[in-house]
């Protein structure tokens, strides 16, 4: 039962540090500011949400795994809000 | 001088509930650690009573649950969607502006919908001028502005707000 | 090389960069971030310190700990203090510099000081 | 052969490297914002260094908060600035200051390398400190701030106060009791002012739970204070709440509040304990935490204040 629990642990956080890797190829890639909000927004959250998910089944308790989570849903909001705030900045930047 | 809002018994309550259960998960359980909790939590509940006012929304649990649903697919698609076109042998990418007529008020609200549309695929809210929001897209050919209404559809469903 | 020489190093070559750029620099808010570099290399090269007097059985002497926090603050309180005399300069003088030879071809137009808007 | 070396080598790397640019960079908020990258990655080190404490307040004061001032800064100087920064230096000056860096920097880096070794240390001063007066208290460094170094502690609030004062006496005379220009642009983003409200409360509750570990765990009154500074600022970036006029009488008595109760107790430790800033061993944490409640009120004031700046426009209520 643990072995299926590190084995699901391992590809969870294994496909976050892929789709980080990617968000940030796009960081690299990506030719001007606003795509680039694009590529770390989505990429980075997804990331962030895999490795959460593979970080729950080694949590110490069920309140420890809420913590996680809740640390995710921070992320994303606060990450969310500010590729908003950038892009709006660029938009108006670009006139 | 704004008479101050009749006091919220209900939203207050739900708030403290909530908040108190967000002290828990990040103190932990701890006999004497409550009172500080609850102090906590009621000045927060006051900070976000006098920041955010008990709207007219009205929770609808099961389309809340397909919201979260269509939301946690959306953002993996999303990742997915950015992740092919940074990782193609050259950037797929089409990008521009597109202008999607919102019917959200403005408020909490609004900024919420938009908030979440900045984690669904290739869409990026860039702020609302003359009721239309100006989104920034990554692949202009996709329909972006209908999609943007249908998911606005899904919105105010889960929320009352029709 | 271990951590906290490793850091100490950091902190060294952080003072050497921010002393470069506080005399260089004639821009003051970037004197002011400068000096805030040359601040954090000093708490950093403190806080080896604190590292490497790990007796008494504790990971770390919180001597040295307890007075980079109070130096942070410290540091951020007069960084608070500069900006403010910073705009109230560029606001009496409209110059936004201290490179003294700017100063010296145009004096201030404004000796009085403004008062009020 | 673990990888932690490596990771630290290239933190080092980065650290260095972002202070480069900060010095480098073209333009004011290019730098700012490499200044707020550092800071976070500042605190990293800290991490790796066994000093959480000190990582958390770097993280919210010396990154993020000195990052907001900043940036406000530059955005008030932009809006009146007339004159171009001045010239570039010469070459001559150039080397001259580059020399003068490299010196400095390389005896420091000297310095660190021949430390003595076992090198000196307060530990056992402080730990017998913390078993005596500061009892009860799991987290070294809470007790070594309120109890053995307890004098500088209350001295260091005091400069906060003074730097207030100073700030709000550069403002102009007419506009004294006035309260300071708004933080944020006449109509904020809907994003920012969203992540405001949703921010503001729980952001409010972690500083308290950050406080309130600080007696047993990392974190305290300067951590816990931060954060909600900071949480006070970004509703007031959001344009969700102003800032006060400076010469509400609450403000006041929450700006003198930390050291003034901090005083009062030290004297009092002088008639019950034998000594100034001597708790009774029966009442040390809870006066220690009494204490520090009130420290957290005046930083969670303090720091938005400095932010804030000088009053601004007529006094005239």
């Amino acid at each position: 039962m643990s072995a299926l629990f590190d084995l699901f642990s391992f590809a969870a956080i294994g496909a976050g540090v892929f789709f980080f890797f990617a968000g940030t190829v796009g960081l690299i890639r990506f030719p001007d500011s606003l795509t680039r909000l694009h590529a770390l927004s989505k990429a980075d959250n997804l990331g962030l949400g895999l490795i959460v998910l593979g970080l729950l089944p080694r949590a110490d308790s069920a309140l420890a795994a809420f913590k996680l989570v809740l640390i995710w849903a921070l992320v994303l909001a606060s990450g969310a809000s500010t590729a908003q705030l950038i892009g709006r900045a660029l938009r108006r930047g670009q006139k | 001088m704004i008479p101050p809002a009749p006091f919220d018994t209900k939203a207050a309550a739900a708030r403290l509930a909530f908040f108190f259960a967000l002290w828990l998960t990040i103190a932990g359980w701890t006999a004497k650690d409550v009172p500080v909790g609850l102090a906590a939590a009621a000045g927060a509940v006051w900070i976000s009573l006098k920041f955010l006012p008990p709207g007219d929304a009205r929770f609808r649990p099961v389309q809340l649950i397909a919201l979260a649903a269509r939301f946690l697919s959306a953002s993996l698609i999303a990742g997915f969607d950015v992740a092919r076109r940074a990782l193609a042998k050259r950037p797929d990418l089409d990008p521009g502006f597109v202008s999607c007529p919102i019917g959200l008020p403005s408020g909490a609200a609004r900024d919420a919908f938009l908030l979440l549309q900045s984690l669904q695929p290739g869409t990026l809210p860039t702020g609302v001028e003359g009721g239309s929001a100006l989104v920034h897209a990554l692949d202009v050919s996709q329909p972006v502005a209908a999609a943007f209404a249908a998911e606005e559809g899904h919105f105010r469903k889960a929320f009352g707000h029709e | 090389m271990t951590p906290p020489v490793l850091a100490g190093l950091a902190g060294a070559a952080l003072v050497g960069f921010g002393l470069y750029g506080l005399i260089l620099h004639p821009h003051p808010l970037r004197k002011l971030l400068a000096f805030n570099l040359i601040g954090s290399g000093v708490f950093l090269v403190f806080g080896i310190v604190a590292r490497r007097g790990a007796a008494a059985g504790l990971p770390f002497d919180p001597v040295p700990q307890a007075m980079v926090i109070t130096g942070i603050v410290v540091a951020f309180a007069a960084s608070a203090l500069a900006v403010a005399l910073i705009l109230r300069l560029a606001a009496v003088s409209g110059k936004v510099t201290l490179d003294p030879e700017a100063w010296a071809k145009t004096p201030s137009t404004r000796p009085d000081g403004g008062g009020g808007q | 052969m673990s990888v932690l070396p490596i990771l630290d080598v290239g933190l080092a790397f980065l650290v260095v490297g972002l202070a480069a640019w900060t010095v480098a960079a073209r333009n004011l908020f290019a730098s700012v914002v490499g200044y707020v990258a550092y800071g976070l990655l500042l605190a990293l080190v800290w991490i790796r260094l066994y000093a959480p404490d000190v990582a958390l307040t770097e993280a919210a004061v010396g990154g993020g908060v000195t990052g907001v001032l900043l940036i406000t800064a530059g955005k008030r100087l932009g809006a009146l600035e007339k004159d171009e920064a001045g010239a570039t230096p010469a070459l001559a000056l150039k080397i001259v200051a580059g020399a003068l860096a490299l010196f400095v920097a390389g005896a420091l880096a000297w310095v660190v390398v021949t430390l003595p070794d076992p090198a000196p240390t307060l530990a056992p001063a402080a730990a017998a400190a913390a078993d005596g007066p500061g009892a009860g208290l799991g987290n070294p460094i809470t007790a070594v701030l309120i109890s053995y170094r307890s004098f500088d502690t209350m001295l260091e609030k005091v400069v906060l106060i003074l730097a207030v004062i100073g700030v709000w006496s550069v403002g102009a005379d007419s506009a004294w009791g006035a309260a300071p220009a708004p933080l944020g642009r006449p109509q904020p983003a809907g994003a920012m002012v969203l992540l405001a409200q949703i921010l503001a409360p729980i952001g409010a509750l972690i500083g308290v739970h950050i406080f309130w570990v600080g007696a047993d765990a990392p974190g305290g009154a300067f951590q816990g204070g931060a954060l909600l500074a900071a949480m006070w600022m970004a509703a007031m970036m959001a344009r969700l709440t102003e800032p006060p006029r400076i010469d509400a009488r609450w403000l006041r008595l929450a700006l003198v509040a930390g050291p003034a109760v901090f005083l009062v107790i030290g004297f009092a430790g002088l008639g019950l304990a034998g000594d100034f800033f001597a708790f009774p061993p029966a009442f040390a944490k809870p006066l220690i935490l009494f204490i520090e409640t009130f420290m957290v009120l005046s930083i969670a004031v303090a720091l938005p204040l400095l932010v804030a700046g000088p009053p601004n426009g007529r006094s005239a209520r």
